[in-house]
């Protein structure tokens, strides 16, 4: 078979490190948009959840509708979700590409809130109580270093995700290393695509690192418990 | 919040409190019993109270309502003449201390921060605080290598003591205990009991113990208030009266018949209060050891020398002896028929002394002298009676 | 491909403190206009077109930055890329943004003033924009529908070029069709886009009893670009809806059918711009787009497809290697 | 259109124009052929497959694996992995070398980059499930002479069957999720409105496209909690309901 960009053909093998060379400028803005969509995405996702496990927590009733909206979300297909909302927001607002990334950290995000708080011994929270505790302190300086562990992990989960998701939102012209995938798409250049593909790994699995090690850091007892097992 | 509730201005009296609860009754939402129904109870200042009874019978409740962790549903609670309610709840909680079964200490906080939590929110600086929980180490007998560790490093009995310490930080005048060593095995149960008397006879709180372990009751409480389910009170009395005079079936029941001898199994002859008994060295004088046998009223001496028991002397070869101008070393000695060790239940004790002919055991505590058991020792002792 | 300073910009802005709900705002704000101060000066004559940072001997032009945007396909990209560079090198502020979707996208983007300029086929906005026109092969008839259209949407639409990139239909080399007339009889399986399927100038057409009357085997609904030749090599399908200037089609060895009954359009390209940006410039504006529009012609459109698709080389560097070729810049 | 045009399988010529409602209440929409029902039975079908295969591979594997205590830490870099790989690229990078190999757009480069994302919440269930059954179960187990596949097969894999269960729905829906990108590669499926809402700029496909995923994500979940409650003893639900979910 003649011709056009052959698999395992010369000119266009599974990595071709001039292309890397040459284009590194393309791939490190790729890297950076990509890193900077996800933490947007994050923080916004972050929020939002806090505010839904709060509400989840305060009033136990609304614990099934609200997993049940997020699974929801979090099932639909996340091309669809950009493309509908590109013109709603515009093509090139950063909130076409993070309001649906954020949407879609909704479900891990609340159900690792929630469980967190609700990992916290009752005895902790009594004696807490009975301490003279104020409500407010209770929950910032007892019940969330306590739930911390649970939130950390659902913030790995999801953002390992994101970035993966991210990848998608190429279809709007945004999309970091999505960008590339979308590059080598357009011409089956194979280059790219690896490249885009292989750097979103690297990426998500540096970020999990990093978050664990954060994660370790905010909870030394777990660190202490963790050695000593 | 910055109140510095247990000063001397403070609406509860710093070092004494009395606690008197009046026509309280506590309905949930949801439940056609009362939890609690009109319980009326006064607590002496000072004193350990112990609620006691089966479950359901509101004693947590009513121990909750006193630090306004439960609002009564109607009656009042006062702590020295205050209202409770009166008293902004979490201002109030600062000056309680709250000791609970399953401790609560906070798993991501060291012990000595655990400790100093309540003087941190009242606001004390970093140098009284670590003084303070120093001094609260070693009142309740913590090694102090422990204070930079995490609750989860230690062990249950070391927890619960942390947790009393915690509760004692701000030096509050009431300490509330809900079955504080209840998640502890009967051992180091049985050394916190111990340690918490010791304890109270240095601080001298207003304890309000709830249990439901009939023999913590007796052996800590100066007086138990026996409740009933629904919170109704059966009996408040000293443990010695609840037993002897129990005021209907439902104390006896729960009290027990066979109360005195489960306790002769359960409790170890280091368990009662140390005591020495007709005991003189060798060197002493005719003239001592007369007034030794005068003041505990018995026909017999033991005779030591550097901490050893030698040997049991008559009284009645006193006389002889000094006429014949020898010293207490002269008189013929009977070797210690009954020995026990400080670990001993208290039933080989008493089985040991019936079978001897002498009325008491001799403490052999690792080679050396440690002091005497007598049968009035040990009835004492069941009965609570600490003095 | 062209690295994007405002991206840049708001990368070094989230970097700063994520404060929470701030976030939405700044991104928002990410694709201002007014926003030069950006200080990547180009290094390489390959990389900057899309930097809105002049080098130092050129003179800036005065007026609002002009955002380009190709569509999700190389020749398009390339495009916008020459278009970008030219204006760039004349002194205008430029900005050539990550090529994303296709003429809808396009069209809309012009509208809502996400873009200033794009280079569109004008068969293909003819289409898009006044579905219910007749075809013609006939350029200016095209142009003389549309312009009002896109003058509808705040655009103008300049000078078409020569160069054209028309729809083809496409077959294997060994096909007995020369016509697509030839086809009826074939029990061919087809492949196309989804919105071919809906094109009177494309499926419809082909299938329309009054004009080509193709019945075909089957039909296959697939992503414009190389899975086309892909699909068709491979036998998947018989024939498929491509456009003229693919490279592939000479480097398969297909063949492209003669539009014997004139259903495809004329396809030219041409830039249409934002009125109120092109009228910021003036005359000069439009002048220098016609200039280039001129120069461009259908070959060159093939050869840059070589260089990115077969030769797999990136379209900034093609465009630049083409502009200096032809002494634009 | 005249008859004769009427669409053949492999598109959806609906009038851009139509609402919603006229075209998802339509008879024919549903019926005809290439419509709504049969392209749910070619994305039910495709996902069935994927799921059971992935079940098939990955569950002896982990279960292997986890009874004899290896490989905690791979496990745990596994799911970043998977997380973060863009299954979109992998199916695009397999359908020119499918294509190649005359094996045609399906269903090989669709199936493997859904197979991918199917196996790693299984295996990671499967694997946690049986870590997590307490070791003195398990001695009990071995010390009323139950043999190590028997252990395995009626202790371990018995208690921690709600777990496994719940990384199999997990991966369902995901795959029941992804599956309409093969409608970008060359294939069809509930995709199919997606794509020809995108090509076609027609709202109503992309909406009802979306609508039909995601209902069939749900009913999904749904089927797998009936499985649950069908399938596990109440004892071991019970003990589940205690350990939580592990897969989130």
């Amino acid at each position: 078979m003649s011709g056009a960009a052959l698999l395992g053909e010369a000119r266009n093998p599974i990595i071709r490190w001039e292309w890397v060379y040459e284009e590194w400028d393309q791939i490190r803005e790729a890297l950076l948009e990509h890193l900077e969509l996800t933490m947007l995405a994050m923080a916004l996702g972050l929020v939002v959840s806090t505010i839904l496990a709060a509400i989840a927590l305060r009033f136990r009733w609304t614990m099934t509708p609200i997993t049940a909206t997020t699974s929801l979300i979090y099932t639909l297909p996340s091309v669809a979700m950009f493309a509908l909302l590109a013109p709603v927001f515009g093509n090139l607002s950063r909130v076409t590409a993070v309001l649906p990334l954020a949407a879609y950290t909704l479900l891990i995000l609340v159900t690792n809130i929630v469980a967190g708080f609700q990992s916290v011994p009752q005895s902790v929270r009594d004696a807490a109580d009975g301490m003279g505790l104020s409500p407010a302190r209770r929950v910032w300086s007892v019940e969330l270093p306590l739930a911390m562990p649970f939130i950390m992990t659902g913030i790995r989960i999801a953002t390992v995700s994101t970035v993966g998701l991210v990848t998608v939102a190429a279809i709007i012209g945004q999309g970091g290393l999505g960008r590339l995938i979308f590059n080598g798409l357009r011409r089956a250049f194979w280059t790219p695509m690896t490249v885009g593909a292989l750097l979103s790994i690297i990426l998500a699995l540096m970020l999990d690192a990093l978050i664990l090690w954060i994660g370790l850091l905010l909870s030394p007892w777990q660190r202490r418990k963790k050695a000593a097992a | 919040m910055q109140h510095s509730f247990p000063d001397p201005e403070s609406q509860i009296n710093a070092s004494r409190a009395a606690i008197r609860l009046s026509g309280v009754t506590k309905e949930f939402r949801g439940s056609a019993e009362a939890a609690v129904a009109d319980l009326s109870l006064d607590i002496e200042e000072g004193s350990i109270v112990a609620l006691l009874g089966p479950s359901g019978c509101g004693k947590t409740t009513t121990l909750r309502m006193i630090n306004r962790l439960i609002e009564p549903t109607s009656g009042t609670i006062e702590i020295n003449g205050t209202n409770v309610a009166d008293i902004p709840a979490q201002e109030l909680r600062r000056g309680i201390g709250y000791v609970i079964q399953q401790v609560g200490l906070f798993p991501h906080r060291s012990i000595a921060s655990n400790i100093g939590t309540v003087p941190k929110m009242l606001g004390w600086n970093k140098k009284r605080i670590a003084e303070r929980v120093e001094e609260l180490t070693s009142l309740v007998g913590l090694d102090h290598d422990l204070l930079s560790r995490y609750p989860d490093e230690l062990s249950g009995g070391q927890q619960q003591r942390v947790g009393v310490a915690r509760a004692l930080a701000a030096d509050p005048p009431v300490l509330l205990m809900d079955e504080p060593f209840g998640a502890v095995d009967p051992i180091v149960r049985a050394r916190l009991q111990d340690q918490l008397l010791e304890l109270q006879s240095e601080v001298r709180k207003t304890i309000v113990l709830v249990t439901h372990d009939v023999d913590e009751a007796l052996r800590v409480a100066d007086q138990i208030a026996l409740l009933n389910v629904g919170g109704v009170l059966e009996q408040l009395a000293a443990p010695d009266d609840l037993m002897r005079t129990p005021a209907n079936d439902f104390v006896r029941t729960f009290v027990g018949e066979d109360r005195w001898l489960r306790r002769l199994h359960l409790n170890l002859v280091s368990s009662l209060p140390h005591h020495t008994g007709p005991i003189l060295p060798i060197a002493a004088t005719f003239g001592e050891a007369r007034e030794v046998l005068a003041a505990e009223g018995v026909s017999w001496l033991g005779i030591t020398e550097d901490d050893v028991f030698l040997g049991w002397v008559q009284a009645s070869a006193l006389d002889a002896v000094e006429a014949a101008g020898g010293s207490l070393a002269d008189l013929e000695r009977q070797l210690p028929a009954a020995q026990v060790e400080p670990t001993s239940t208290l039933r080989s004790a008493m089985e040991l002394i019936m079978v001897s002919n002498t009325s008491a055991a001799v403490i052999n505590e690792g080679g050396k002298f440690g002091g005497v058991v007598t049968l009035e020792g040990i009835r004492r002792g069941l009965a609570g009676d600490t003095s | 491909m062209i690295t994007n300073p405002t991206r840049r910009r708001a990368t070094v802005k989230l970097l700063a403190p994520l404060v929470a709900l701030g976030l939405v705002a700044a991104a928002c704000g990410s694709d201002s206009d007014d926003d030069s101060s950006s200080t990547d000066a180009p290094t390489d004559s390959s990389a900057p077109a899309g930097s809105d940072v002049p080098t130092t001997e050129m003179e800036m032009m005065d007026g609002p930055t002009i955002r380009l945007r190709g569509q999700d396909f190389s020749e398009s990209v390339t495009i916008a890329e020459v278009y970008g560079q030219f204006l760039h090198a004349k002194g205008y502020d430029v900005e050539v943004l990550t090529p994303a979707g296709f003429r809808t996208e396009a069209i809309d983007s012009i509208q809502n003033g996400d873009v200033d300029l794009i280079i569109d086929y004008i068969g293909g906005s003819l289409t898009a924009l006044v579905p219910d026109a007749p075809t013609s092969a006939d350029p200016d008839e095209i142009a003389a529908l549309i312009g009002p259209a896109y003058a509808d949407i705040g655009a103008t639409l300049l000078n078409y070029s020569s160069a054209v990139d028309g729809d083809a239909f496409v077959v294997r080399g060994d096909s007995e069709a020369t016509t697509i007339s030839d086809v009826a009889g074939l029990d061919y399986v087809f492949g196309g886009s989804a919105a071919c399927f809906e094109r009177e100038q494309c499926f419809i057409g082909y299938t329309d009893p009054d004009l080509y009357n193709i019945t075909f085997a089957d039909t296959v609904t697939l992503e414009f670009g190389p899975l086309l030749g892909e699909a068709l090599s491979a036998e998947e399908v018989d024939a498929v809806q491509w456009n003229t200037t693919a490279p592939q089609i000479a480097e398969n060895g297909f063949k492209v059918l003669e539009d014997d009954l004139g259903l495809h359009p004329a396809q030219n390209i041409a830039p249409i711009i934002n009125t109120e940006v092109l009228d910021a410039y003036g005359a000069q504006l439009g002048a220098d787009l016609d200039e280039l529009s001129a120069l461009i012609t259908t070959a060159d459109l093939l050869a840059w497809n070589t260089e990115t698709d077969i030769e797999l080389r990136e379209s900034d560097a093609v465009a630049t290697e083409w502009l200096e070729a032809s002494g634009l810049i | 259109m005249p008859d004769s045009a009427r669409p053949l399988p492999g598109q959806v010529a609906v009038p851009r124009d139509i609402g919603f409602v006229d075209w998802f209440f339509d008879v024919g929409t549903w019926t005809d052929k290439g419509g709504i029902l049969d392209s749910l039975w070619e994305t039910v079908l495709l996902c069935s497959i994927v799921t059971i295969v992935a079940v098939i591979v990955s569950v002896p594997i982990a279960a292997a694996l986890a009874h004899f205590g290896k490989a905690e830490v791979s496990t745990t870099w596994l799911v970043s992995i998977s997380r973060a790989v863009p299954t979109f690229a992998i199916a695009a990078l397999l359908v020119p070398w499918s294509l190649r190999r005359g094996w045609g757009f399906e269903p090989w480069p669709i199936f493997i980059a859904l197979l991918l994302l199917a196996l790693v919440p299984i295996y990671l269930n499967t694997y946690t499930a049986i870590s997590q059954v307490p070791d003195g179960t398990v001695d009990a187990a071995r010390a009323l002479g139950h043999s190590e596949t028997s252990i395995l097969t009626k202790v371990e894999f018995a208690l921690g069957a709600s777990v496994v269960l719940s990384g199999i729905r997990v991966a369902a829906i995901q795959v029941v999720a992804t599956e309409p990108i093969r409608a970008f590669l060359g294939g069809d499926g509930l995709g199919r409105y997606v794509r020809d809402g995108f090509g076609q700029n027609n709202d109503t496909l992309v909406i009802g496209g979306m609508i039909l995923i995601g209902g069939l994500a749900a009913l999904t979940g749904l089927i797998f909690v009936l499985l649950e409650r069908i399938v596990l003893p109440p004892g071991v639900r019970r003990l589940a309901r205690q350990q939580g979910d592990r897969t989130r």
